[in-house]
């Protein structure tokens, strides 16, 4: 017989306000088993975590079902709680009285019979729960950050500063990342690159880290402590070692193609270091386009006669590297929203509507037009230039439903910088609201207002459409309730800020989950923000959710203490509650391993026979194997079937009670 | 102009429009793109993205008497545009039908007619005769001979038929007005007197 | 009947198959026989007489899994093959399948779809019986009759387990029926439904509807019609008919295509 | 590599279903239904599914044990064999062949208990042969004899399902006799009328059309009742009673005093509901009443077993397709064993010991003289053996500790014996007492015939080779016989014993193995061309005229008093069989049930605050 204690929380009014605690307490007294029942205002407090340490020594308790919220928010407590009190922890269950019945529940009556339900449940099932000890396991203090942008680039001088060893996987030939194509940043107008390249050469120096550009990770095995990544080095075709960065090659090549780093505005070589500040400063050869690659081995080399280092490899091959790690921070970052999708704004057909980006690097002194704002089209100095808000954003129909958080402000920002450049042009910003919370925000779209003079309307733009050398921008000014024309020679469209679009791949090689929109999800939105739910995998920056650069630098730094407390321990220790199979009624169907979301399951032979096996440090103890396994060899520690089973019984006692007799009997 | 803080619950022109035309314009954020599109905007009191505002805070009078609904030609442009995917068109129609049903005044007397005659002209043949429906219009108009040198030209060019021509399907074409045909009553008997 | 002998000697003698697991008759019944050289192959016989071949056959690959084995199969027997390959219970590729066609009054007996394999050695393919059998009608009754009505076939029960011991598709070596906790154990009739209804959630996904449960029920259950039921709840939601390929899995035993991606 | 399946008959229960055990590698390794057999047509309980499991059973013997020093000692054949044959044989010669006994096997095959029934009268020279049948069906073979002239099933099986009313009473069918439930139900769903009688509430009574509860061992009274308002309704079968029987109007007076209230009063039955059953019984087409251990176990078995003759008699309801008086009987060869002569008074085939004829005629066969006097029954033996009467036994694969009555009084009997040899398969509680044990094989093992309670004679072929040093229970037999110098053992097989019985046993006349080899043939069959007989007594009684035997009520001998408040009935559970020395060693039976249970009424037990799954204590006068 157990020895059942049951705590039920008021939650202030949260339970108490819908719930007969009465009534509740009442009813668990007599449930079997049940020898000690109490109520506490607020169970989770000090003083009620107390009650419970003194109700298991009074009433010698084995069991402890609090009868309160989601374990999700205090399941740890109450483990901790009952652990002190000399109880192993996972002699405890929950009863969610409040996210499952008094916050979803009107009538009083109705509320307090399923509080009494949901706690017999809770009950039925801690009376058949087992002692379970955590799987201790030693931690590989060794972080993987996956992205080189302003994320990356803090989180892993951060844990290296910490004294741990980092490896940084970018993929592009340079780190820098999307900070780095920008001019300004609001609201401070600091300059992009000048605060960010000092953070990409102290990466590029710091002894922790190792650093590998064009460079992709193609498999994760393993678990939190002990990740296996495969990492994929991409030929440069040039001796990062021999290189001594001075662009002599980059001069002599004859191929110009249009450069992605500039969007298309600017041209770069077909061996080329992407900005002048790369980092690594050491350049690549485009394959797909280099006379080498296309034409065959002795066209061209004029880079290679050129190089006076000697570092020109054509014959070098990826090369595929393992490491292991302890820790994961992904700060993959973000795409921009392709405005193709707007035919009524030219559908990326006109030359004089660009992106925000290509405004960025236009006004930039180091891009392509050497900081010069022009028209496209001629290279004339436009005077009218109008910015178009939310392209793609808070739009279900042709892009994504949320707000990217950010063009609000790098619209202000670019409409400063037009009439700094240009004093004689004017700046039409179509808009539909203006979202500018952050420290100094606010002051900064003011300013472009009151003091640059840009016109802001309210209204979204239905179409944009070229009348000679002009655009005609076609909307409505809400306010005045008119529609309006602006005649423009310019027009950049804020397009939405979105996830990569390879995001999917990447999560199911890291095994963690995204939302709809192809963001890496949080653990929990509040609490647990920058962890996955995969132990050990943590989140930065824009890879989750738009952000801008203080957010993401804020983010970098909490995923970087989340590694760091992790690797501070040598030993960690793993949920028991997970997967455990019996090989004698495995039928080796391995339909589990179909399933198993963290690849935690491998085939084995036992006496030759085929059969699953759970890695105890890769399961999370999910269930979805046991759901599966036709031969219930699957048990799920502090889920068992009869726990399980007894639990979904206690409710239906009486009614199964009564079919019984309708049954036919012998 | 009276709205929003009415005796009525205040989702219930909303509800009402939500019933009738399966739109929830709840969901608009006033971007305004939809009057930004609009052809015939500049023509209009009261632009689309207001009407719909009006619904929102329940301001009946104010839309059911306005131009805007019955100078919408349902071009469609705006539920192209709309990031919401509103079916403008659709919530125009039925605020037509709710401006008739309820009599409230319509302030384009010449849609209106123009609308019965060309009702009147499918009923009777299953099809426009253009020529009885311009002369009918003009006539009723008392602009007689509008339009004269356009039809002459068509006329000559064998465009528009002297006599109406009668479809085949006439007997489905009954059929679709008797459905209707308690709508139409009610529309001829001038509605509810308001 | 000659040229399965003549297929089956000439697998045996190319030594293509180590064993061919068909049907002798002796004593006047045929009965499942392994016959493993040309000796006694002239009481290899095709019979209306079924068994599970498939279900004996994995006892033999599996204590063999490097012998390749022939077995004779009907449409059914082709089906159940199918899954059990899918779920690794035998390996297609060291399987020599000889074909029979059911013939006409066989497959009406079984009302059977497809009374045939994708290749035979005997027979003509009989015409396939369309419709559901009982089932149109059980779903015809209201919902409080029908439940009696199962109520009392389920009450029928002697618990022989013949269902279970005859399907080509239950492998497992301990079987949920016999979970004390889901079923009282030592009861007749176990207690309605869940014997049943346990039995019926197991051959969601990969039942092909071979009806050797219900021949082998000594009181008569309509089980199949359950089981049919459920066969097209499955091809409505998924499109999935078990055993009809060999590529795909049943739709119970993967996750969608994006395992990771967030409901809402 | 071999992997083959061969054709036997299921070990458990009488209904003789056809299964195939499968060998892997000359290993058991399944069992298999014959689709394709006349009596299970590809069903089988789960007995049947799993009766290839006690076969390899760890606990088989393997090699003789011989008792010394109070414990087993493992010997060879010819130290066990010795023992037994020296043992036996001192006793023979100093107290004489009255103060042997020997009880033979309803479980083991005709040919088996035929040899014994010989070894004992033959080479032992006793009489005292019994076996269980004694316990369970004795009453039938004498009921069924007086009325009919033969102790058995009228009908069979396959026949059950073509009557129009059936009459189930002390039979839990569903768990005794899955396979012949099944036919029940059939018949059921065809349209018949089922009636059931039976103190408990069973699977079967859902189903019934009636289903009464008669107050225990009233079951005279009842019928009395039901012929009583069949006679006064005119329902009887006049014709049929003026051509085919004798003693109706015995019949008739003694019914007239047991009137429906009376019977009411006696039974518990309402009169509406007895009424009921009459008018449903007597006006069908074809009724058949089936019936088991809770009409025959009684005090009053065999008045039980002629009220239902007399009800079927009264109504024209045998000698018809589908129509007659079943009792099912319950080892898979308690017929057999009967019908091989294993009774103190009768030689196989029902034939009298005591006729100077039809002695003679075995007389001349085994070529030896024959004791005269009809030996003792199995519950006699025991009384001698505890007074010091009978001084040895020889037991095959029987179970007496367990099947008979009063344990205690048992084992006290064959504790006073100077000598008991029990040859089985498993070192059974019997078995223990013994001073030495044979291991013999199981139906697996060896070939031979089994007969069903439907009369129906099957092969039992051997699957494997015996398991150690085992030998088949036959061979065990015609050594030992030999040992003691009997002759006329040397057989081959046991195709030649069971040609011996054909030639001294006239309802075996026409049987021989090739005849059986499909589908089994039932007795009586008295020549080659004699197709066997699937219903008895169609135009003519085994004895001539059917038989009405006038009965009166008598109360059970043991009443539920201060006391003793409560009665007890046994039942059979569907997952374990007999004393289970079988069942018990087979993992799936043992899964679903490995213990004895008792049931009560809700009522009692609230009145005696026992709840559900506690331990109780039994005792009886007896103890």
């Amino acid at each position: 017989m157990a020895r059942v204690g049951v705590f039920v929380c008021w939650c202030g009014s949260n339970i108490a306000g819908t719930v007969d605690i009465e009534t509740v307490l009442e009813a668990a007294r007599r449930i079997a088993e049940v020898v000690h029942v109490e109520d506490n205002k607020y169970t989770c407090s000090e003083s009620g975590q107390q009650s419970i340490k003194k109700a298991i020594k009074e009433h010698d308790l084995d069991r402890v079902v609090v009868a309160s919220c989601s374990p999700l928010m205090h399941e740890v407590t109450f483990r901790r709680c009952i652990e002190s009190a000399g109880l192993n922890p996972y002699l405890l269950e929950m009863a969610n009285l409040r996210e499952h019945c008094s916050w979803v529940h009107r009538n009083r009556g109705e509320a307090t019979d399923k509080a009494i339900k949901l706690i017999g449940m809770a009950v039925a099932k801690v009376r058949r729960l087992e002692p379970l000890i955590p799987i201790r396991m030693p931690v590989e203090k060794r972080a993987l950050v996956l992205g080189g942008g302003i994320a990356g680039i803090q989180a892993a001088l951060d844990i290296s500063k910490a004294g741990y060893l980092v490896t940084l996987v970018e993929r592009l030939p340079t780190i820098g990342g999307h900070m780095a194509q920008l001019d300004k940043t609001f609201p401070t107008l600091d300059c992009s690159a000048c605060i960010l390249t000092p953070k990409m050469g102290e990466v590029l120096h710091d002894e922790n880290i190792e650093l590998l550009t064009y460079s992709e990770v193609e498999e994760v095995r393993g678990w939190v402590g002990n990740f296996e990544v495969q990492i994929r080095k991409k030929a440069r075709s040039v001796d990062m070692v021999k290189c001594t960065g001075c662009g002599e090659c980059i001069e002599k090549c004859p191929l110009k193609l249009p450069s992605e780093w500039d969007l298309g505005l600017g041209l770069r070589k077909a061996i080329y270091r992407p900005f002048p500040q790369a980092v690594p400063g050491v350049p690549v050869i485009d394959r797909e386009q280099c006379f080498v690659f296309t034409k065959g081995k002795e066209k061209c080399r004029a880079c290679e006669r050129a190089c006076p280092a000697d570092a020109i490899d054509f014959e070098q091959e990826d090369e595929v590297i393992k490491r292991r790690f302890g820790a994961i921070v992904v700060a993959t970052g973000f795409s921009l929203f392709d405005e193709k999708a707007y035919g009524e704004y030219g559908g990326g057909q006109y030359k004089d509507v660009i992106s925000a980006l290509q405004f960025e690097r236009m006004v930039n002194a180091a891009g392509p037009t050497g900081g010069h704002i022009i028209k496209p089209s001629n290279g004339r100095e436009p005077r009218n230039v109008v910015f178009v808000q939310c392209v793609g954003s808070r739009d279900r129909a042709k892009g994504i439903p949320y707000c990217s958080k950010i063009c609000c402000m790098y619209t202000a920002k670019q409409a400063l910088l037009l009439k700094e450049h240009l004093p004689e042009s004017q700046a039409y910003i179509f808009c539909i609201d203006i979202r500018a919370g952050g420290k100094n925000y606010e002051e900064f779209v003011n300013r472009v207002q009151s003091e640059y003079g840009a016109i802001y309307i309210r209204g979204r733009v239905s179409r944009i459409y070229e009348r000679g050398d002009k655009l005609i921008v076609k909307g409505t000014d809400t306010l005045a309730g008119i529609p309006v024309e602006v005649e423009a020679d310019l027009v950049v469209l804020a397009t939405a800020i979105a996830s990569q679009s390879d995001s999917p791949q990447l999560a199911r090689i890291l095994r963690i989950p995204y939302d709809e929109h192809g963001f890496f999800s949080e653990a929990h939105p509040k609490l647990r923000p920058v962890e996955s739910v995969t132990r050990g995998i943590f989140l930065a920056g824009a890879c989750q959710s738009p952000k801008d650069i203080p957010d993401s630098v804020a983010t970098a730094g909490a995923a970087a203490v989340r590694v760091c407390e992790l690797f501070a321990s040598d030993e960690l220790a793993l949920e028991p509650a997970i997967a455990l199979v019996d090989a004698e009624r495995c039928s080796g169907c391995l339909n589990c391993l179909e399933v198993c979301p963290f690849e935690a399951i491998r085939e084995e032979r036992v006496d030759s026979r085929r059969v699953a096996s759970v890695s105890e440090s890769i399961c999370q103890g999910c269930g979805t194997c046991a759901a599966v396994c036709r031969s219930e060899a699957i048990t799920m520690k502090g889920f068992t079937s009869p726990q399980l089973y007894s639990q979904i019984a206690a409710p239906f006692e009486e009614i199964l009670k009564e079919l019984e007799v309708e049954m036919p009997s012998c | 102009m009276r709205c929003l803080l009415v005796e009525e619950e205040v989702h219930q022109f909303s509800n009402l429009v939500k019933a009738l035309s399966g739109e929830d314009v709840s969901k608009c954020y006033q971007c305004g793109k939809c009057s930004a599109g609009c052809p015939i905007a500049s023509e209009m009191e009261i632009l689309p993205n207001r009407i719909i505002r009006l619904i929102q805070i329940n301001s009946k009078d104010t839309v059911l008497s306005s131009s805007t609904i019955w100078l919408c030609a349902s071009c469609e442009t705006c539920f192209t545009r709309c990031p919401e995917e509103i079916d403008l068109v659709r919530v125009m129609d039925v605020l037509r039908r709710l401006s008739l049903e309820e009599g409230y005044r319509c302030p384009e007397e010449g849609i209106l007619r123009f609308n019965r005659f060309f009702l009147a002209s499918v009923k009777n043949y299953g099809r426009v005769h253009e020529l009885g429906l311009m002369m009918k219009y003009n006539l009723a108009s008392r602009q007689p001979f509008k339009d004269l040198g356009q039809g002459i030209a068509l006329f000559r060019r064998g465009k528009i038929p002297l006599r109406p021509q009668r479809i085949k399907g006439m007997d489905q074409i009954k059929g679709i007005f008797a459905k209707s045909k308690p709508f139409l009553e009610r529309e001829a008997s001038g509605g509810g007197g308001r | 009947m000659e040229a399965l002998r003549a297929k089956v000697a000439q697998l045996l003698k190319e030594k293509a198959i180590s064993g061919f697991l068909g049907l002798k008759l002796e004593h006047g019944h045929p009965s499942p026989f392994l016959f493993t050289g040309e000796e006694g192959l002239d009481l290899l016989v095709v019979s209306d007489t079924r068994f599970p071949l498939t279900k004996l056959l994995q006892r033999l690959t599996s204590k063999y899994p490097e012998e390749k084995f022939g077995v004779m199969v009907r449409g059914c027997d082709e089906r159940s093959l199918i899954e059990l390959h899918k779920d690794n219970q035998v390996n297609l590729e060291h399987l020599v399948t000889v074909g029979v066609a059911c013939s006409q009054e066989l497959a009406q007996r079984c009302g059977c779809k497809v009374p045939y394999p994708s290749q035979f050695e005997v027979g003509e393919p009989a015409t396939g019986v369309e419709g559901g059998g009982e089932l149109e009608s059980i779903e015809g009754m209201a919902e409080d009759e029908r439940f009696n009505f199962w109520m009392e076939q389920f009450g029928k029960c002697i618990k022989c387990y013949g269902c279970r011991n005859s399907c080509p598709l239950c492998y497992c070596s301990e079987c949920t029926l016999e979970d004390s906790f889901l079923v009282p154990p030592g009861e007749t009739p176990p207690k309605a439904p869940i014997f049943h209804l346990i039995r019926a959630f197991h051959t969601v996904g990969r039942c092909i509807d071979c009806g050797l449960c219900e021949e082998a029920c000594p009181v008569g259950i309509p089980l199949r019609t359950i089981y049919k039921k459920l066969g097209q709840v499955v091809s409505e939601l998924f499109g999935y008919s078990p055993g009809k390929e060999v590529e795909g899995r049943s739709p119970l035993s993967f996750l969608g295509e994006k395992p990771f991606k967030e409901q809402g | 590599m071999n992997y083959r399946t061969v054709l036997t008959t299921c070990v458990y229960c009488g209904c003789g279903c056809g299964l195939y055990l499968e060998v892997l590698d000359d290993e058991l390794v399944g069992t298999l239904p014959c689709k394709t057999h006349p009596i299970n047509e590809g069903g089988l309980c789960i007995k049947g599914w799993s009766a290839h499991e006690f076969v390899t059973s760890e606990k088989r013997l393997r090699r003789p044990l011989v008792k010394k020093d109070g414990h087993f000692v493992e010997v060879d054949w010819g130290e066990a064999m010795g023992r037994a044959a020296a043992g036996l044989g001192k006793i023979k010669e100093e107290r004489g062949p009255q103060s042997l006994a020997l009880l033979s096997s309803a479980k083991c095959t005709n040919e088996e208990n035929f040899l014994l029934m010989k070894f004992a009268r033959g080479v032992l020279g006793t009489n005292n042969i019994d076996h269980c049948a004694r316990l369970c069906h004795a009453s039938t073979v004498a009921g069924l004899a007086q009325a009919f002239g033969s102790g058995a099933m009228t009908n069979s099986t396959p026949e059950i399902e073509e009557a129009d009313c059936i009459l189930v009473t002390g039979s839990n069918t569903t768990e005794a006799h899955p396979l012949i439930a099944s036919r029940i139900l059939r018949a059921k769903e065809k349209g018949a009328k089922l009636i059931v009688v039976d103190p408990r509430g069973i699977q079967l009574s859902s189903y019934a059309d009636i289903h009464v509860r008669q107050r225990l061992g009233t079951d005279v009274a009842w019928i009395n009742g039901v012929m009583n308002i069949i006679i006064s309704e005119g329902w009887h079968d006049k014709d049929f009673i003026e051509r085919r029987t004798e003693g109706f109007e015995e019949l008739e007076k003694k019914v007239k005093e047991h009137t429906p209230e009376r019977a009411e009063q006696i039974t518990g039955i309402s009169q509406v509901d007895l009424r009921r059953i009459a008018e449903t019984y007597a006006k069908a087409e074809r009724a058949s009443i089936i019936y088991a251990m809770g009409i025959t176990q009684h005090t009053t078995g065999t008045d039980n077993v002629l009220s239902l003759c007399n009800l079927a008699l009264l109504t024209g309801n045998v000698g018809k397709r589908g129509s007659g008086v079943n009792p099912l009987r319950g080892q898979n060869n308690v017929q057999g064993a009967c019908d091989m002569g294993c009774l103190p008074n009768l030689l196989s085939g029902y034939q009298s010991i005591a006729s100077d004829e039809l002695r003679g005629k075995f007389e001349v066969e085994w070529g030896v003289k024959l004791p005269k006097e009809p030996g003792l029954t199995v519950v006699e033996m025991m009384e001698a053996a505890a007074g010091g009467r009978i001084k040895g036994m020889f037991i095959l694969g029987e179970n007496p500790l367990l099947s008979d009555p009063d344990i205690n009084h048992v084992r006290e009997a064959l504790q006073r014996l100077d000598l008991l040899v029990v040859l089985d398969i498993f070192l059974t509680e019997t078995a223990e007492l013994a001073d030495v044990v044979l291991p013999g094989v199981s139906f697996a093992e060896k070939d031979g015939t089994f007969t069903a309670t439907d009369r129906r004679v099957q092969r039992v072929r051997k699957a494997i080779e015996p398991l150690g040093e085992a030998r088949p229970d036959w061979q065990i037999i015609c050594e030992l016989a030999q040992a003691m110098g009997g002759e006329g053992f040397q057989y081959k097989s046991p195709e030649e014993v069971f040609g011996e019985i054909a030639r001294l046993t006239p309802i075996y006349a026409g049987i021989t193995y090739p005849r059986i080899e499909e589908r089994g043939v039932q007795w009586p069959c008295r020549s080659e061309e004699d197709p066997g007989t699937e219903f008895m007594h169609e135009k003519e009684f085994s004895r001539g005229l059917g038989k009405f035997t006038a009965v009166d009520f008598r109360e059970p001998a043991e009443l539920a008093d201060e006391d003793y408040p409560l009665m007890l009935t046994t039942g059979r559970s569907a997952f374990q069989f007999h004393t289970g020395s079988l069942s018990r060693k087979s993992p799936s039976l043992r899964r679903e049930l490995d213990e004895a249970y008792l049931e009560m009424n809700p009522l009692d037990a609230g009145e005696l605050g026992v709840p559900e799954g506690e331990a109780v204590k039994v005792s009886s006068r007896e103890g």
